[in-house]
């Protein structure tokens, strides 16, 4: 049970994409957790073939536990074709004596090419029903033979092929882009060429959050019934990461009013050429310049591990999300200082509405370097935030008004924002923390520059 | 005599004039060309395409038929073995059932059947199409049917244009011809450009570029679909029109150029649904440019009924610009 | 577009975005996102979703035309003819 | 079926058919008194035996070669009817056109396609007269204005039909022959085309080769007035009966109707009154006709009555196995040559479908 967040102690297996035999690239996602936050797809690290699954579905288990073992690539097709023999050998043993030996367990995978010519027409068509491989799906009848059960199973659990146009497979192969990592904007969610180019492309629009129209509303995959303790344990689970905070990190905070109007004016002139999809909010903007500001300032960007200050690999920027069915996340913009505006943009209403639909990956939970949380919205002028544990850092950012400053002598009104920053007094002292918000006011006095 | 031919100014006459010009130019310009058909003579043809022709070219030439569609179809083709080349008029494609064996068995099996000896240079015209009320019997969309068959060579004229250039080339061609002239057509107008010179009747055209979706139609169907690109325009959606004009062979690379460039195909037909002109080029689609396609390929077909006569019923019964536009906005999402 | 249309189909593009969206707390011409919490990013996409369903070019400078339900058809009416 | 045979004997014997075959055979003895003329009347009669004998033994060889699975597809054999097919062709000039049905290997043979490219048509290879693409069914040569071959019952009267409107629109004084059946004079093709041809005057010599059954349907099951002559006669054209066992009876009465068609007076009809000894198509199991009717009507073969006649005439006992063995030798070398010659290669599969682009 991989770690999904520095507040998850243990996560409950929901669902395994895979079976044994399958082959496995790393970076594959292989299975469904749900954690006190969300429910998560986890990704493999090794590349080889699924040997035994450890862990069975609504299982709860500790982080730490192994849910599968994943054998070498070498020797996976040597034991999945003697699997095979030996499968071939039961079953006919079986069929010509049927006392002689034991039943083979019924959970032992079909080999690999089986021909679906031993389905009946009446399965076969369920399974072209339920949209199911038959290829793919383990039988558990006598000789290995496809079940109804097996299907309705394959049907519940298979790992969805994405629904994306030809097009969109073909600009997906070209531009070596994972469809499972594409928002699909059309007609029931259907991945289209411009999902893909807006997923690869820094200049593409960012239509991934838009909800498909005539599209029903996307359901997170839990059960509706499931929120109510969902909620219960995410705020047990916020109450004990904060409390966590609270006692462990000494936090310092800093101030700083930041004056927007350049950054906005130039914001409103670029969105005024583009269509709504490409268009900006001021929170990219910030988060951008952040994230930069944190590449300048690398002291703040980092986790306080076993009592000492270890940096982050990247600028992945933690952004506090609330949930409207109460509580809060914080997944990742991966590598934020790195993505240009309009892309980052699009990850950014990407990640908001997965996060929102319950379906983020894993390292998107689990590994933030510093936390934004933008209260601006909600009509807050200042943060005075908790810093997420193990990270040393959390930038609050209120909201925009107009406020009166002096420019050349004289006063004038411009949109302005208040920066706050909660550091970990552990990790930094508050020349950093200073160096910090400066760099952030520098930064988005040159918008273009971002 | 009625309109002329003369001149080169461009000036506006309809399908019908501009069949009838077409008809007399071949007449005039090959004495082996001779029309046959019911009514086509005194009566002057059902819809008027040959009014005048009598009295220019007489009785031997403009020849009208007995009610025996299948024996003066195949009259014709034994003409056009037999030196001549004759244009067949079948007064509508319903009719042409009756003639069917002669078109299938005869003129499209000569030629391989002789291993190569006997052509039929024939052109076939008749009409078809629904839209005029007048019920099951008469308002048939069967040129999918005829596309369906090697041998003949299938043009569907759309617009006054292609009324007045595709006899020549039909006439030029070989192999048999069938020409179908939608009847919703004929009184359309237009000023055809008299110095156009001769149509490639092997290509289809592409009546209105766009760059999101395409819609392939041919005949009765085009002024819908132009309709509907006009209306698909206002809703930001630039929709390229593509008339067949040949329906068999079919232009397999402007369309798939062009969904090559749209990614969306919208297939307008008059025909049912079901094993259509439209399924096959649907299907030619997903053969030759399924990895352009970025949504599924749509249709616009008559629903699976026989024509009503009711004009609401008929109305609903047919393709209309309403349904391609809700095709083109579906198509592109 | 009447505007009774377009009030369905904003508060049908709200729905979207806010699945249990209660607008009997909203009045017509009460600013709807701090009721229904539209932070800016939801926002854009009901712009996106507006635009999309209308045809309606809505620039930023309309937003603040758009901060009530009544508002938001009477924008949407008026630009659809 | 009883009532079919009267008639057929009535025709034969009793119709002005039979009284040009008997006037034909009263020649001989005119010939004596002008041997030239005489010797030249035999030498006619000998190349008509020959021609039929050519058809008999081309189609008893297609049975064995059918056999051996050289030939597939459908075969109608044409054994029995030989007089027709010979006996109309003396009344026509190679400009003529002819147009037959599925049962036209002796039309072909008659028209002088040669036997070696009718058999390799039936072995499917490229010396085929038709390239392999027709079989047994689809002979054409458009080189003697042999226009097949047509294997709908009815389909090619009026492709004939628009040979005959071209001859007469260009002003040529040729004669389009169709061959047709009793089953072909119920469809409505026929109809419509005796109709068009008198209506429009054209040079169309109808011939309907009356062999009592449609398939397996006999005359008077499928026509309501079994006078076939009658009722062609109905759409104003001269139309009559003639005994199609009697090859001299049909090349008077073929070449009688040939000149009246060339005289620009529109069509004629003939309606050769004759049988098939053996199955519709290859083989068929012969339920619809009793084995005696065929007996009978072998009694009256056309070959052996035309090769009697021809003896008495004082031709040697063994002539006919003399022309036998010449036709023999002609058909030995047509196998042959279909044997040896190259198969229609695949590659061509797609040739003929349209013609070819011109090269200009």
């Amino acid at each position: 049970m991989p770690s999904l967040g520095a507040d998850m102690d243990e996560g409950t297996l929901i669902e395994w994409l895979v079976h044994p035999g399958d082959h496995v690239e790393r970076g594959d996602i292989v299975a469904v957790v749900e954690t006190a936050k969300s429910t998560i797809e986890i990704e493999c690290f090794d590349t080889g073939t699924v040997g035994r699954l450890l862990v069975e579905p609504a299982t709860t288990v500790p982080v730490g536990t192994p849910l599968a073992v994943i054998e070498d690539g070498a020797k996976a097709p040597a034991a999945a074709s003697h699997q095979a023999a030996a499968r071939r050998g039961a079953a006919s043993a079986q069929m010509s004596a049927p006392a002689a030996s034991p039943a083979p367990a019924p959970s032992v995978p079909v080999p690999a090419g089986r021909k679906p010519a031993e389905v009946s027409p009446i399965l076969r068509h369920l399974a072209h029903e339920l949209h199911v491989d038959l290829a793919a799906v383990l039988g558990t009848g006598p000789g290995g033979r496809i079940t109804h059960a097996d299907i309705e199973h394959a049907s519940r659990t298979r790992r969805t092929r994405p629904r994306a146009s030809p097009l969109a497979r073909r600009v997906a192969g070209e531009l070596h882009i994972d469809l499972g990592r594409v928002h699909g904007t059309g007609k029931n969610g259907v991945i289209r060429a411009e999902d893909v180019r807006a997923a690869a492309a820094p200049s593409a629009p960012a239509p991934s959050a838009v909800p498909a129209e005539d599209a029903p509303p996307r359901q997170p995959p839990a059960p509706r019934a499931a929120q109510p303790d969902r909620a219960a344990a995410m705020r047990r689970s916020i109450a004990d990461l904060m409390s966590r905070s609270k006692r462990e990190i000494p936090h310092y905070y800093l101030a700083a009013e930041i004056d927007l109007d350049s950054a906005l004016n130039w914001m409103r002139e670029r969105n005024r050429r583009l269509e709504v999809a490409d268009r900006l909010v001021p929170a990219a903007l910030m988060l951008k310049a952040a994230a930069r500001a944190l590449t300048e300032v690398p002291e703040l960007n980092g986790y306080w591990l076993n009592d000492r200050y270890v940096p982050g690999a990247g600028v992945h920027l933690g952004v506090a999300i609330s949930l409207r069915t109460g509580g809060l996340i914080a997944p990742a913009l991966h590598d934020a200082d790195r993505l240009p505006l309009s892309e980052l943009m699009s990850a950014l209403r990407d990640l908001t509405s997965r996060a929102r639909a319950g379906r983020l990956r894993a390292t998107e939970t689990a590994d933030p370097t510093m936390t934004v949380t933008n209260l601006g919205d909600q009509g807050v002028e200042r943060v005075y935030g908790v810093i997420y544990p193990p990270q040393v850092a959390l930038l609050g950012l209120g909201k925009v008004t107009e406020r009166p400053v002096a420019v050349d002598g004289l006063l004038g009104v411009h949109p302005g924002v208040t920066a706050t920053l909660a550091a970990d007094h552990r990790a930094s002292d508050g020349a950093v923390g200073a160096r910090f918000l400066t760099a952030l006011d520098r930064l988005l006095q040159k918008p273009e520059e971002l | 005599m009625t309109a002329q031919t003369t001149g080169t100014k461009p000036r506006r006459i309809t399908y019908r004039e501009a069949m009838r010009e077409a008809l007399r130019e071949a007449l005039r310009s090959d004495e082996r060309v001779f029309l046959m058909g019911e009514d086509v003579g005194r009566y002057g043809g059902c819809f008027g395409v040959s009014l005048g022709l009598l009295e220019e070219f007489g009785p031997e030439r403009i020849r009208d038929t007995p009610l025996s569609e299948s024996g003066f179809v195949g009259a014709g083709i034994g003409a056009a073995l037999g030196g001549m080349r004759p244009i067949v008029e079948i007064m509508t494609v319903n009719f042409s059932l009756l003639a069917l064996d002669q078109i299938l068995n005869n003129a499209a099996t000569l030629l391989h059947m002789s291993g190569g000896q006997l052509a039929v240079p024939l052109v076939i015209r008749m009409t078809t199409g629904a839209g005029r009320q007048v019920a099951a019997q008469h308002s048939h969309s069967l040129e999918g049917w005829y596309a369906h068959i090697p041998g003949i060579r299938v043009l569907a004229p759309a617009t006054v244009a292609d009324a007045r250039s595709v006899l020549a080339p039909a006439l030029a061609d070989p192999d048999p011809v069938l020409i179908f002239e939608h009847g919703g057509l004929y009184n359309a107008s237009d000023d055809p450009d008299p110095s156009a010179g001769p149509v490639d009747i092997e290509r289809a055209a592409i009546r209105r570029s766009g760059t999101d979706a395409t819609v392939v139609t041919f005949g009765g169907c085009l002024p819908k679909a132009l309709a509907a690109a006009d209306q698909l325009a206002g809703h930001g959606v630039s929709a390229e029109v593509i008339d067949l004009r040949s329906l068999r062979p079919l232009d397999d690379a402007t369309i798939m150029s062009s969904v090559a460039r749209t990614h969306h195909a919208v297939v307008v037909d008059e025909a049912w649904r079901t094993g259509s002109l439209a399924a096959e080029i649907s299907a030619r689609i997903t053969e030759q440019a399924f990895y352009e396609l970025d949504a599924p390929v749509e249709r616009v077909c008559s629903a699976e009924v026989p024509i009503p006569y009711a004009h609401q019923l008929e109305e609903a019964a047919l393709p209309q610009a309403a349904d391609i536009v809700a095709a083109v906005r579906k198509a592109v999402g | 577009m009447t505007r009774d249309e377009a009030l369905d189909l904003v508060r049908d593009a709200i729905r979207r975005i806010v699945p249990d969206a209660d607008f009997s707390a909203v009045g017509l011409d009460e600013p709807y996102r701090d009721a229904l919490e539209l932070d800016s990013l939801d926002f854009l996409t009901l712009v996106e979703t507006l635009h999309k369903r209308t045809g309606v070019r809505i620039d930023e400078d309309d937003y603040p035309k758009l901060t009530t339900l009544a508002a938001c058809a009477d924008f949407l009416a008026s630009h659809t003819g | 079926m009883k009532a079919d045979h009267t008639a057929t004997a009535r025709g034969a014997r009793g119709t002005s058919g039979s009284k040009q075959a008997r006037s034909a055979r009263r020649r001989p003895a005119a010939a004596k008194r002008q041997p030239h003329a005489a010797r030249e009347a035999t030498d006619h009669r000998r190349e008509l035996l020959r021609q039929m004998l050519l058809i008999r033994r081309f189609e008893d060889r297609c049975v064995e070669l059918y056999s051996a699975a050289k030939i597939r597809g459908f075969v109608h054999l044409y054994i029995g009817e030989e007089a027709v097919a010979v006996g109309v062709n003396q009344a026509l000039t190679e400009a003529d056109a002819v147009v037959a049905t599925y049962r036209e290997h002796g039309h072909a043979l008659a028209r002088g396609v040669p036997a070696d490219s009718i058999m390799s048509e039936m072995y499917g290879r490229s010396t085929g007269c038709s390239g392999g693409r027709g079989g047994s069914m689809h002979l054409f040569d458009a080189a003697r204005r042999f226009y097949g071959g047509n294997a709908i019952v009815g389909g090619g009267i009026p492709l004939a039909c628009g040979l005959a409107l071209a001859d007469r629109m260009r002003g040529e004084n040729r004669v389009t022959c169709c061959f047709f059946g009793d089953g072909a004079f119920a469809e409505g093709e026929f109809h419509e085309v005796a109709n068009l041809a008198v209506l429009w005057r054209l040079p169309l010599l109808l011939v309907c080769e009356n062999n009592l059954y449609a398939m397996g349907t006999a005359l008077s099951r499928e026509h309501a007035q079994t006078d076939l002559a009658l009722r062609a006669a109905s759409y104003g054209m001269p139309a009559w009966p003639v005994d199609g066992m009697d090859v001299l009876a049909v090349e008077a009465a073929a070449r009688r109707a040939a000149v009246a068609v060339r005289a620009g007076g529109g069509p004629c009809f003939l309606e050769a009154r004759t049988y098939r000894y053996r199955a519709h198509s290859m083989y068929d199991p012969d339920r619809y006709r009793d084995k005696a009717e065929i007996e009978r009507w072998k009694s009256r073969d056309p070959i052996d009555a035309l090769a009697d006649a021809v003896r008495a005439e004082g031709e040697p006992a063994g002539f006919v196995d003399e022309i036998a063995q010449k036709v023999d030798a002609e058909i030995d070398a047509a196998v042959q040559s279909a044997e040896q010659a190259p198969l229609e290669p695949v590659e061509g599969l797609l040739r003929y479908v349209t013609s070819p682009a011109e090269t200009s």
